[in-house]
């Protein structure tokens, strides 16, 4: 199994979702972060002083997935969060040991 | 000059200033969090503009010497001849009642902003905003409050109901569809961000609107009392009936509909606080509650996008209240009698006010809004949307917890 | 009529309603984030039910004729005879003590709902605060202020310490017992969400406050302005003393012990302002703050759920009030003399007087709770209060950030 | 005794209460989340300290027999002699006026702590201000206001730019420079963590000054009611031209820029507004904006670390304010000529009165700094600054969304 | 060395912090989370109109411990945050490859 | 490649950030999150009440970096957000198996 981490910009979330559903997935879990990366921050005014903040608000969505699926899952977070314009984020994938559901307690596959 | 209307008319100026930022409150926490602080300066910023237009010609164009029924005369401009003395039939110094009359100037425009809320430049609101005032409000004011061919039909508006409600929630329709809808409109969830905070801006707003109402008695009398009672009945009804009304349609009653219910109830007895006792008061309330309720519905159904429903709120209610006034209106309290006194004239005149006040309004926001859009664009980009508009206006983001 | 008068008792009638939304921040800001909006509402929809009420008979059960030192007439029911001319014996408008008195009205009940909080059902709520509201406070307002018989008994109570905070809050704590504790109590941390937004509705109701005290003498008068400087002494004092005795016996003290000090000050002195001068109310507010604070750490021991402390500020501190005002009363302030000025008697009959609000409170406020509960269920089931009362009772979430 | 004036004067004094909340919020909007409670507490608990020193023998030191024309005799300790009778001079009660001013040395103190926010001990907190209340303002208001030598010279000033704006500016600097600057200044971002608390704490602000401005004619009066017109313009104006100077130098307006300048310009108009009329308070305000905004630009060069701007917006705005007095003061308006009315020595005598209440609040700041720092010390450690002095002076945290 | 993760109920929080205590857990790092599940999310209503919001408050632990341990602390927290019902979460198990205690710089199994 | 996650004092945060600057780490995704573990928790007063809050503020850090600098990365975390005091944190480090540029595409090494 696999967990699928995706960073990306925060009005970009719905279409990802949509994009999971699209392809059966059922569950994620969702983190506000921030970010620092390539894009530029923005600026911001304060009685006279300006700064530029780096850290830009971005969400992190997990995936727990099997192994088969765990490629489409990625290229369609991919399509679904791209923009085309830095900052667009990054996936990651990381293989997972053991995963169980709280509720039932099955473990492995079936627990995704 | 009397002490006791001094102090009284003082203080209910005071209480109208209050509820710009009241309404800047009630505003800022109905758009998401990335909006807040354009939202509220919207508001914020037109204490400084109207304030300054006011003492150079608004309150002469408003209240000086009436021309043609149309327009004031110029004799007041730089509040020329403006000063601490008694005001000719009213026991109060000139001077404050222009200070009451410029709280009622700068909140106007402010209630129109709910409606292009999250998505206007700040630079072409400056420039719409002040242009409405000058050509919109001004003259609408000097028609019904300042001697102008409204106030000789006899229409009654007593604390502003055709002058500030219809005026600007009409002025909010135009400007709703001219602007277009924000991104995400009926995809997304364009939810307010802090709905304690609206809450708390509606309690000022409640608070500010007996100094609105029973202020526009100018003088301590029986008639600012009543005024203020009736206040109380029609707001406090109208939050319990807007509640109702989403229990029975929607199986809960919202904090947000009590809230949004308490204004449009407020919105509502304004034109007619002067002139009705308190069972009309109540039945005024009864009955916007649910009427601005079922407004807000039919919005989502016709598509157009007023972001904050100053329409359904302010234009719904402003309209039923300046109708409502020709229905109760009672000698007896002040003016002269409604139609349910056995004076059907007295609606009629109150239909030809609303009408004219929105025919008015409609087609000159139109023009001010084309206006703008043409010489700087009234509307941020994409990426600005999605920024927000605190970032890309104004630099700041509103919270850092 | 004096238009001084008038003018003070429109802006105190303004500053009592305003109380109201403050007093919702202040509980709003207590409770938990998911509970915020519900306990908001408690308050804020009571500007609604309550007016309808007071309209249609509860200004008549209140002040109406005396009947038999319990209750009043219907003879002002619908505010029939109730205008804008001058109340016998008053200097203002009938329609405007009935305004002022409205707003007590509201408030009342309001505190109440405390202890309750984060888990009352708001089907059930309505219900019982409807009834509570009629069948004990319009009849103990009657008693002390409307003619019944501790009025004639000669019990002193100038803004409401006994038919306002003790009623209150006896009725909290009757309503805390039989409503049991909120899920996770004594284990949980059932924290404030908002502590700024509780010193704001403390701000806001210490504002309120003035008008409420000063306005309760109905007049512009030396009185007014002296129970307008024992209020802001009792409540500053009070602030001092809570968060002094915390710093003594818990090595720090708390802006919320200041806030929760300034209320119970405010508490204090709302019997005693018409009658005492400064130095009584300091020792008054001196008294109260740890007096309360130590009601609070005792309820912790006894174990029962008065989730937002309403028997140890408005119950304590009320009796506290009402007795003090038998201690301290002096002729020279309006009133007649205290204990401490030679006249023991008017203490026993304060002592009488809350007691007879204690016990007819207990009785009523059980019997109601037991109605409502037998019909529509008082709590919130399990499930409803882990997610909050804002989404299971009203379907909204107070914060998006 | 006049029953408008005690009313408008009752009102007043509740609104110049109103302010001490709201100043709690404006500042503590501008800290960081983590320092939200204690800097509302450093104004809050001021409403307690206060209150008890004026009654003890602050309000005799201000206001009692002038003693060389430095300081009032002790004839009023304990409010002795000061009740609901009429006092001299005046149409409204002796403990009507000791109240209003009382709401004045409560601000007046609470505004210098925005100088050291984030980073003072409470002990020491409370020590260096009973101090510096009673050592300097008590004195500094008797010259002005109490029959002192600066109000036998003649200097002019309303409402309090001397008196409290460029004294507690003054103050504020010295305390800035002695504390030193917070951990991370220059490098870390200390930026305010509630934008719209803190507008709704100018809004308060703003709404209070009415009172404190108006009220300051101790009387419903023509003059009254030009001081809250100037009072609207100057407010209104200077928000506008600090958010111009932003947008100017900076490329954006923003709302904290707006709500600092209507700050500013309540400021700036404090002094003058019982003495000028619209067109002066317009240019005082236009004026003050950008002025206090440079003052803030230059403050971040000089390195000092005035944490929330007390002595760019008060200190810098209340000498102007003072001057502009001396510039624009009129005759008709109530006070004397200035010297734009030709009569140049007005403006010296501001200056002088500016002059001597900067040398004394600065030297006297910096010893009772000093004696503060040697008995308790002032600063609070490292550990404690990075967890905040809500959590290591009150053991609270403000918010848990 | 495994990180176990676990999203689950918010108001189980104390009673998985217990357990862990009870195995003599020493640290854990809590995020709060939005799920999106089979649990059916909230009604909420806004002036006439109706939504469904879909994603629903969790809180996520992220625990790093010995490789012998890992299995314990799973079934611990399965026991302490299972209601028996619908959204009660998953836990999944990751490999760790290496730890470092900032304040001390040890490595390994020494630093969890 | 490596994710490196750190858990560290929030006002350590800059710090760490010139830190990876200097070592030319581009990116990195930062979460508000609440920490126990052997630092004491405050305490709280509430009216006349004493609470201990165990949980403690904390940021985490999440870095997606090459094998050959994952090393290098971890020792300047820990170099500047060490304060040598109780609570200063934990990093570790996991292994990727994928990553993936959203903007482009990208995937690998070249991703990061
Ligand atoms: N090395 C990294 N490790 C972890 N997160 C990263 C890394 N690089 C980028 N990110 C995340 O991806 C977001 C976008 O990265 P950025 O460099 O701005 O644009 P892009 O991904 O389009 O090249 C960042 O805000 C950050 O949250
Ligand atoms: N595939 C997944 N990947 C990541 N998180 C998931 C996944 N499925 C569920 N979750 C998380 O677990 C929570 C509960 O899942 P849900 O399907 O609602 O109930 P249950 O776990 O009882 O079947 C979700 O809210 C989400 O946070
Ligand atoms: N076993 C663990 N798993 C996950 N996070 C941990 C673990 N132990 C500690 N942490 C995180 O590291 C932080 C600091 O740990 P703590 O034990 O207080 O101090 P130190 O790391 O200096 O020994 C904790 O607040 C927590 O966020």
């Amino acid at each position: 199994m696999k967990l699928i981490v995706a960073v990306m910009k925060p009005f970009k979330l719905d279409d990802v979702k949509e994009a999971l559903n699209g392809l059966g997935v059922k569950g994620m879990t969702v983190t506000e972060v921030k970010g620092y990366g390539r894009q530029k921050g923005h600026k911001e005014i304060y009685r006279g002083a300006e700064y530029v903040v780096d850290f830009i608000p971005k969400v992190k969505i997990e995936v727990i997935a099997n192994d088969d699926v765990a490629g489409q899952i990625v290229t369609a977070i991919r399509n679904a969060a791209n923009t085309e314009k830095i900052g667009d984020g990054k996936i990651f994938v990381l293989s997972v040991e053991d995963v169980m559901r709280v509720r039932t307690g099955e473990r492995g596959p079936d627990a995704v | 000059m009397n002490s006791g209307d001094v102090a009284f008319m003082c203080v209910a100026t005071a209480l109208v200033m209050f509820m710009t930022p009241g309404l800047a409150i009630f505003y800022g926490g109905l758009v998401r969090a990335k909006n807040v602080l354009g939202t509220i300066m919207h508001s914020f910023i037109l204490l400084g503009v109207v304030s300054i237009l006011w003492v150079l010609f608004g309150y002469s164009l408003s209240f000086g010497p009436d021309i043609g029924g149309f327009i004031g005369g110029l004799d007041y401009a730089g509040l020329a001849g403006v000063g601490a003395d008694v005001k000719e039939g009213l026991t109060i110094p000139h001077i404050l009642f222009c200070a009451f009359q410029l709280m009622f100037a700068i909140i106007t425009p402010a209630l129109i902003t709910g409606a292009f809320a999250e998505r206007m430049k700040f630079k072409a609101y400056l420039i719409f905003i002040t242009l409405w005032t000058i050509v919109v409000y001004f003259p609408v004011c000097h028609w019904v409050w300042g001697g102008g061919w409204l106030q000789k039909l006899g229409a009654l508006d007593f604390a502003g109901g055709t002058v500030i409600h219809i005026n600007s929630g009409v002025a909010a329709l135009v400007t709703a569809f001219m602007i277009g809808r924000r991104k995400g409109y009926g995809t997304d969830q364009l939810h307010p961000h802090n709905v304690p905070m609206v809450v708390l801006g509606a309690g000022i707003l409640w608070f500010g609107w007996f100094g609105f109402n029973a202020g526009s008695a100018c003088a301590a009398s029986g008639q600012a009392a009543m005024a203020l009672m009736v206040t109380q009945l029609a707001a406090g009804t109208a939050a319990l009936s807007w509640a109702l009304a989403e229990w029975i349609y929607q199986g809960k009653p919202t904090v947000l509909g009590a809230a949004s219910g308490a204004v449009a109830g407020l919105v509502a007895i304004t034109p007619a606080c002067g002139f009705v006792g308190p069972i009309p008061s109540i039945i005024i309330g009864a009955v916007v509650g649910p009427l601005c309720y079922f407004a807000c519905v039919l919005k989502t159904r016709m598509g157009y996008d007023d972001a904050l429903d100053v329409v359904g709120i302010h234009g719904v209610g402003g309209l039923w209240g300046a109708l409502a006034t020709g229905l109760f209106a009672a000698k007896a309290y002040g003016g002269v009698d409604g139609l349910f006194n056995g004076n059907p004239k007295q609606f009629l005149i109150q239909a030809v006010g609303a009408l004219a006040a929105i025919v008015y309004s409609v087609i000159l926001t139109a023009i001010l809004l084309k206006i703008t859009d043409k010489t700087v664009g009234l509307r941020i980009d994409q990426e600005e949307e999605h920024q927000g508009i605190d970032l890309s206006q104004h630099s700041e983001v509103g919270y850092r917890f």
